[in-house]
């Protein structure tokens, strides 16, 4: 957590590929690996189910997305629990009927929206690292799910919501992957063509200087922070959409996966330099990689090593830290 | 002259003692609750038992502050625990002629744990988070490879001494003792200060001569180190092996690093504070458990208690913050 | 002269796509204090890192007593006797001065531990020649970063000293220092001297230049130009050396006139000369006393005195950001919110901090985004949605107007030569139409033909009716643009110069007369 | 108090009324939650005996330094008793002679331990496996492909489920594809599943473990493929749901009850030891008492099982605990 600055690509001599090219060039390689480790892994069919599994993860890591770009150590390791917490919310109001999804949804967020808000003040206002101040509300939102729920998830996804998710619309693809790009193209938007995303960027990038031109800093990252539960909220309805049913523990596990999608996508931890389309193309990449790995036929302790270190290789791709000496 | 460093001693210590005393005050309130909630608190097996359950939190916990000052952080401590351990119980076998070697084992294990991670983020230059979330993953499946379910047992003497006391004081509180014994010795060395100089300026270290990496691996090493020592204490704890044993103690790590007041950009703070921090951490769940607190509500009031520890942790640097400038 | 200590030559390094070193080099002798000179980004601070191993050239031999030098790093350096004192500061805020002195060097009994008592003498030592700058008591056991900026230049300074240096790199070392310490830098710099040790002094400072150096060489776009005998030469010879064939540029059409030019569709504010007024009474901070003062649109208040005694505090509180403990500020008859830079920017005062890779630039961002941020929302929809298109277009008049030298307006600002990087920190505010332009040391670090470019910026924003308060480390640049000049003591208003009181030596005495127990 | 080693409950002394502690390291499952409520209302029944006064319940996400102290903390509140339901099968072993060593009695559950010191009150997790394993075999036949959706590897659990199953699988001559990890986690089931579908279009059948049915069931129905392949269930609201939409199309499964009813079974054994009885000779191996796995739901007795549950919320598991009665007769 020292304060790295990503290796800046070369300018007009050494043209090196940026993150995103970078990443998907990786997800395609590992595609191709698939295919050749076990054939049918490249089909379109099954193209389609890594797209759909990788889009839960991709949405959570919108918000990661804006909460690291916001830099100083910014991180949201509460995103898997706030998901969790919000299909939870959602399946126990909406309860099987799509007459409640409008109400089920609003309440859902609404609550991830205030968790967010509550992770924000404790980040400005009290000054608690991000890194811990999101871990200590994973304990929250957890007591949250236990005094809600006694311990006993109720309820059931609507229809529509499932249809909405898991129903094909063109080319046999998901109605899910259709909201993942409508989500991407608004997370790109905000981050760069509003005032917004280039007052987080100036935040990121030297939050005195931020400060000193006028910039709203504190709201800013309480925006950020409020943004990241929101849409791990958001990501948490489409999960329920997918399983219908939830459980108490149902998305706790995307919380450091979301973060090294950023990275693999190019943003850089310490703020300031980054964007969405890498992180969606890194929640690719890991997605594959997940798939990859389940369907080779090694020993469940072996398949842990090789994720380890394949991803120690992709992250040496991209986002290394700027060398001392120039 | 004289003058000149008596008002710098003055200065040193009230720099010290405002980062510290946050911590400090923590610990007596919980302390103090504790007490009140639990009539046996000061029973010598209340006593020895709190104690054995702190040192593995408090050793990773010492192992993370130097990682954290280094200006790196190490998400894989957790896994290097269960890694260390099960090489350990592997060892051992319940032989305590094997001890010796046992540990030797450990701290092997961490040694190479620590330098991989060193390796990676000093000379690979990979953004510590998520290189360590990466080498976490190879650690934890390589604790499955060496004992691929529970087993194999710790010596009787060793679990046995580890619940001790020696002239009523219990063996663990001296585990920590000399856990803050090391830390203090190896603040005197070069090596942790160049560790403050690296977390604190990296460029600025390297331009003074620094050696950067180098400093860096020492970082990620002594963390291994102290992970291992947390690996058997661990071990002396629970008295047999267990490939996922140590896997959360990660992120409680970095949570008593906090509460001790040391700094995660890095450069700043001290091992003693996260030893009370992870202390406290610790005292914490037992105050909801003694405080009666209805199961469903447990953990609840447990994270807002470690939410408001961790702001409460903050406030000297906050007393001390000048806006912009 | 002898064999040279030092021969660099040939030296290229190239970054991305900027050539920063394209042929540099530099023959120096021992017993001599070499000037190295050069605008904005003609490689001075990339040829003096290369000499101190920071920089590794892709080209280019150096020579150290006739014997070619491999360094591949700070070490090697320090191996071959060299010491050097960065423009960026070397220093760690969080250890303690004696820390930063010893750094990298720290006297170790057995096996590795440190030797604390050593330590301290060695950094006694070092700080001893400085002690007047720290009011006599030197603060070993502090941390540096709690000194202020002229007290870090000098720990900075002292452990170059301390290495024993052959030969002795200063990189616009004095750029934080008032005169008085400059004094005592000299005094130790021709010392040094004496005792056969090379110095290589870079400054843009020239009279600094002619007092203490005896040659000077000079870059210009990464390649030497030439080595001229100081003794022989005089300021404007050295000037057009450094700015080459090129046209002396006259001052430009004044900024305030490109501000007008390209304020957006949000300024709707009518700039009436006569009405603005800023007036100032009984601020307070921790370290500001009851300051009081009132400036008329269209006047550039000055801020002069000894270096740090409250004027970018002053600047600071006046845009929010330093907290502000008492007193108020009220512009055009209505009170200036202090506390918040937010408010104070949309009450119209804009700050140009002094230290601009800190407070002013967002230096991995693109030049667009410092240009556009503190107007945006002035031309944004909705004051949410930017229009890309122009929001180029803005950015690109500023770039135009300012002689902005970049390559494209999507390239990171760090990519930019610290003039243009503080063109960049004023242009932003310059989009914006303030009403208050709060200027601190606007010119520090900046070479000849930027300095004249600014002064023309700010006198235009004078013109314009725009009220001007100017802190400056330079007497001269104080002299040239106030019309009155405050100057500060502890933190106080201790005198205020009328116009005509105004020049080099009044301020100078002023300063000095303030505080009569710190003689030299 | 409690250093002099009596614990306050004495040596089977048979004084009562009993405090029982309860130790549970996991919360993420509604299995637990079952649990834990299940032996609330079956303590609330010694309660108003007098037979017992107190339970602690000490419940929380933890690891197994979590819950040493929470067994520490237990044996500082003076129980008699403690059931545990531990999150590991060995490194409990040290705490559990804390606590026996001040004459606690500790009832481990669902999972059994290795400590010699422990009463362990568990289902044959090897049979409980066997049981779906041998039906899932005898569907797709000797030559049959199917893959594996585990829970998490090297948990002692699933270490011991698929050794059962793996034997049956061999014996049976069925094919194994893959064997991969879904984390007891429906979500992690139904994701693997998706990704074994495409990879392995031969697949007759999918044997998974306890959680993770209904996310395996979802991945098939939605590759379109569930009248080809065969699954394994599981006795929980939200599969049998599914199931009994899916059965008018001809969908088969089991589905084998895992009871969190083990927490009651293990309370009436704790009040029996601590009055004072002892085991009888052969109801006891070594220190494992094993209950019986208490039914299968099946195609013969799916309508009957479902109209029980089926008011229950789709996490609920179907559940079966000894009586009184029956747990008095493991005693002499
Ligand atoms: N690390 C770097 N990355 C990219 N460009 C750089 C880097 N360092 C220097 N440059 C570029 O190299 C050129 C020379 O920079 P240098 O710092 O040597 O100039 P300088 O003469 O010291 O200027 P100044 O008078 O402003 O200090 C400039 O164009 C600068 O932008
Ligand atoms: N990491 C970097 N990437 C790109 N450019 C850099 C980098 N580091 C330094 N530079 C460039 O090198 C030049 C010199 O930088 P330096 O920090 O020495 O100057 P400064 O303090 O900003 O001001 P001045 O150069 O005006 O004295 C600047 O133009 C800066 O943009
Ligand atoms: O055996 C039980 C069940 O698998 C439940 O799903 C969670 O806890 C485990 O121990
Ligand atoms: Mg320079
Ligand atoms: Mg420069």
């Amino acid at each position: 957590m020292s304060t790295p600055v990503l290796e800046t690509p070369g300018g007009l001599g050494a043209w090196r590929p940026g993150p995103v090219a970078l990443a998907g060039a990786v997800a395609v390689a590992l595609v191709i690996v698939g295919e050749i480790v076990s054939p049918g892994f490249a089909g379109y069919g099954q193209l389609v189910n890594l797209m759909r599994v990788a889009a839960f993860l991709g949405v959570i890591a919108i918000g990661q997305t804006i909460v690291i770009i916001a830099g100083g150590g910014g991180v949201d390791l509460s995103v898997g629990k706030v998901a969790t917490f919000s299909a939870i919310i959602g399946s126990r109001v909406m309860d099987g009927d799509d007459a409640n999804i409008a109400l089920a949804v609003a309440l859902s967020l609404l609550v991830a929206a205030a968790i967010g808000l509550v992770n924000g003040l404790g980040v400005t206002f009290l000054r608690i690292p991000p890194f811990v101040m999101t871990l200590g509300m994973i304990g929250v939102v957890q007591g949250l799910i236990l005094a809600y729920t006694g311990g006993q998830a109720e309820g059931r996804a609507a229809p529509a919501l499932t249809s909405l998710v898991n129903g094909r619309v063109v080319f046999d693809l998901p109605g899910l992957l259709f909201l993942w790009l409508l989500l991407g193209l608004l997370a790109v938007w905000l981050l760069r063509r509003t005032t917004f995303g280039w007052n987080l960027f100036a935040v990121g990038a030297n939050r005195t200087a931020a400060e000193l031109t006028g910039v709203r800093v504190n709201r800013t990252l309480i925006l950020a922070y409020v943004l990241s539960a929101t849409f791990a909220g958001l990501a948490g309805i489409l999960l329920l959409g997918y399983t219908e049913s939830v459980f108490l523990d149902l998305a706790d596990q995307y919380m450091l996966p979301s973060v090294a999608a950023v990275v693999i996508g190019g943003t850089l931890l310490a703020g300031g330099i980054g964007g969405y389309a890498g992180t969606a193309v890194g929640a690719i990449v890991l997605t594959v990689l997940q798939g990859l790995l389940t369907t080779l036929d090694i020993g469940g302790a072996w398949r842990t090593v090789v994720n380890g270190v394949v991803l120690l290789v992709l992250l040496s791709l991209y986002g290394r830290q700027r060398r001392l000496r120039s | 002259m004289n003058g000149v460093s008596a008002a710098g001693v003055v200065d040193r210590v009230r720099g010290v003692q405002l980062s510290g005393l946050a911590t400090v005050a923590m610990l007596v309130v919980a302390v103090a609750v504790n007490a009140a909630l639990q009539p046996n608190f000061w029973d010598s097996y209340a006593l020895t038992s709190n104690f054995a359950t702190f040192v593995p939190l408090v050793a990773i916990a010492v192992g993370q502050t130097i990682v954290v000052l280094s200006g790196g952080i190490d998400l894989s401590l957790g896994a290097q625990v269960t890694l260390a351990s099960v090489v350990a119980v592997q060892v051992v076998d319940g032989e305590m002629g094997r001890f010796p070697l046992a540990v030797a084992a450990a701290l092997g294990v961490g040694l190479v744990c620590g330098a991989l991670n060193g390796l990676v983020v000093a000379l690979l230059r990979l953004q510590p988070i998520v290189a360590t979330f990466a080498t976490s993953f190879v650690f934890s499946g390589l604790a499955l490879v060496v004992l691929p379910t529970p087993g194999g047992s710790v010596p009787f003497e060793v679990t046995t001494a580890y619940r001790d006391a020696v002239l009523g004081v219990p063996v663990a509180l001296l585990l920590i003792l000399a856990l803050a014994l090391l830390w203090w010795v190896l603040r005197g060395h070069r090596v942790l200060r160049h560790v403050y100089a690296v977390g604190g300026d990296a460029d600025a270290a390297y331009a003074s001569l620094v050696p950067v990496a180098r400093t860096r691996v020492w970082g990620y090493v002594l963390g291994g180190l102290f992970a291992a020592l947390s690996a058997l204490a661990v071990l002396a704890n629970t008295g047999s092996g267990d490939p996922f044993v140590g896997n959360e103690l990660t992120l409680a790590s970095v949570a008593a690093v906090v509460i001790g007041g040391t700094a995660l950009a890095g450069g700043r703070g001290g091992a003693g504070g996260s030893i009370l921090g992870a202390i406290v951490l610790a005292l914490v769940t037992n105050i909801v458990f003694f405080a009666d607190v209805p199961t469903d509500y447990r953990q609840l009031v447990n994270g807002a208690v470690i939410i408001l520890a961790l702001a409460l942790a903050g406030i000297p640097a906050l007393q001390k913050r000048r806006p912009a400038a | 002269m002898s064999t040279p200590l030092l021969e660099m030559s040939g030296v290229r390094k190239r970054y991305g796509g900027v050539q920063a070193l394209d042929g540099a080099g530099l023959t120096a002798v021992r017993g001599e204090v070499h000037a190295l000179l050069g605008p904005n980004g003609s490689g001075k601070s990339t040829l003096d890192k290369t000499l101190a191993g920071t920089v590794v050239p892709d080209e280019g031999t150096i020579r150290i007593d006739g014997a070619e030098a491999r360094i591949g790093g700070p070490r090697d350096a320090h191996a071959l006797g060299v010491a050097a004192v960065y423009q960026q500061l070397s220093i760690v805020g969080d250890l303690t001065v004696t820390q930063n002195v010893v750094l990298g060097l720290e006297p170790v009994r057995r096996l590795g531990f440190l030797d604390h008592r050593a330590a301290r003498d060695r950094a006694a030592a070092a700080l001893e020649r400085f002690a007047a700058a720290f009011a006599g008591r030197l603060p070993l056991d502090r941390p540096v970063g709690a000194l202020g900026p002229g007290e870090r230049q000098i720990v900075e300074v002292a452990k170059a000293l301390a290495r024993g240096p052959r030969i002795l790199v200063l990189d616009e070392a004095t750029a934080s220092l008032h005169k008085e310490q400059v004094e005592v830098l000299f005094d130790v710099v021709r010392e040094l001297r004496a005792d056969g040790v090379l110095v290589v002094f870079t400054s843009h400072r020239l009279d600094e230049v002619f007092a203490l150096c005896d040659r000077a060489t000079v870059l210009r776009n990464g390649r030497t130009v030439g080595t001229v005998e100081l003794a022989a030469t005089d300021e404007d010879e050295l000037v057009r050396l450094m700015v080459g064939d090129a046209p002396h540029q006259a001052p430009r059409a004044s900024g305030a006139t490109a501000a007008a030019a390209v304020a957006g569709d949000g300024a709707d504010r009518t700039l009436t000369p006569s009405s603005t007024t800023l007036e100032v009474r009984g601020l307070t901070t921790d370290r500001l006393r009851d300051v009081s003062f009132a400036v008329r649109a269209g006047e550039v208040l000055g801020l002069g005195g000894l270096q740090g005694q409250g004027q970018s505090e002053l600047l600071l509180a006046l845009f929010g950001g330093a907290h502000a403990t008492g007193g108020e500020a009220v512009l055009d008859g209505r009170p200036l919110p202090l506390g918040s830079p937010a408010k104070a920017a949309r009450a119209g005062v804009a700050l140009v901090p002094g230290d601009r890779g800190r407070q002013g630039m967002f230096a991995v961002r693109p030049i667009q985004e410092n240009l556009s941020l503190a107007s945006m929302h002035r031309r944004a929809t909705a004051k949410v949605a930017l229009r890309a298109g122009t929001e180029r277009a803005a950015a690109q008049t500023m770039v135009e107007r300012l002689r902005i030298k970049i390559g494209s307006l999507a390239d990171p600002v760090s990519t930019l030569s610290g003039g243009n990087q503080q063109k960049v920190v004023i242009g932003k505010w310059l989009l914006d139409r303030p009403r208050v332009v709060l200027l601190d040391d606007p010119t520090k670090g900046v070479d000849v033909s930027s300095k004249e470019e600014i002064y023309a910026i700010v006198r235009g924003l004078a013109a314009d009716g725009a009220v001007v308060i100017l802190n400056s480390s330079d007497n001269r640049e104080l002299t040239e643009l106030s019309d009155r000049v405050l100057v500060l003591f502890e933190g106080a208003v201790a005198e205020e110069l009328a116009a005509e009181a105004i020049s080099e030596s009044r301020l100078v005495s002023s300063a000095l007369r303030l505080a009569p127990g710190e003689k030299l | 108090s409690s250093d002099d080693g009596d614990g306050g409950g004495g040596e089977g002394g048979g004084e009562g009324p009993f405090t029982i502690g309860l130790s549970n390291g996991f919360v993420g499952s509604e299995w637990r939650t079952q649990m834990v409520e299940g032996l609330e209302t079956a303590f609330a029944e010694y309660e108003e005996e007098g037979v017992v006064d107190e339970l602690v319940v000490e419940s929380a996400d933890t690891d197994v330094n979590g819950q040493i102290q929470q067994i520490r903390n237990l044996i500082n509140r003076d129980v008699d008793a403690i059931i545990v339901n531990p999150n590991s099968e060995t490194a409990l072993d040290a705490v559990f002679r804390e606590a026996t060593g001040q004459g606690i009695e500790v009832f481990a559950i669902d999972q059994a331990v290795t400590s010699e010191d422990v009463t362990n009150v568990v289902i044959d997790q090897a049979e409980w496996a066997r049981i779906s394993a041998e039906w899932l075999a005898e569907q797709v036949g000797e030559g049959g492909n199917i893959v594996v959706v585990n829970g998490i590897a090297g948990h002692p659990a699933n270490e011991m489920r698929w050794g059962a199953a793996e034997e049956v699988f061999d014996g049976a001559g069925v094919n194994v594809l893959t064997v991969a990890d879904g984390n007891w986690d429906q979500a992690t089931g139904q994701q693997v599943m998706t990704n074994l579908l495409a990879t392995y279009p031969e697949v007759d059948g999918v044997w998974t473990q306890d959680g993770m049915a209904e996310g395996v069931f979802r991945a098939v129905d939605a590759a379109g493929r569930l009248d080809q392949i065969t699954i394994s269930g599981e006795a929980r609201v939200g599969f049998m749901r599914l199931w009994g939409e899916a059965r008018a199309s001809g969908f088969q499964s089991i589905g084998v009850v895992n009871p969190p009813g083990g927490a009651v079974s293990a309370l009436h054994m704790a009040i029996n030891v601590l009055e004072g009885e002892e085991f009888a000779s052969g109801s006891i191996d070594g220190n494992t008492v094993t209950i019986p796995i208490p039914y299968t739901v099946d195609e013969a007795t799916y309508d009957q099982y479902w109209g029980e549950a089926s008011a229950e919320s789709d996490a609920y598991s179907l559940d079966g605990s000894l009586t009184r009665d029956e747990a008095a007769e493991f005693f002499e």
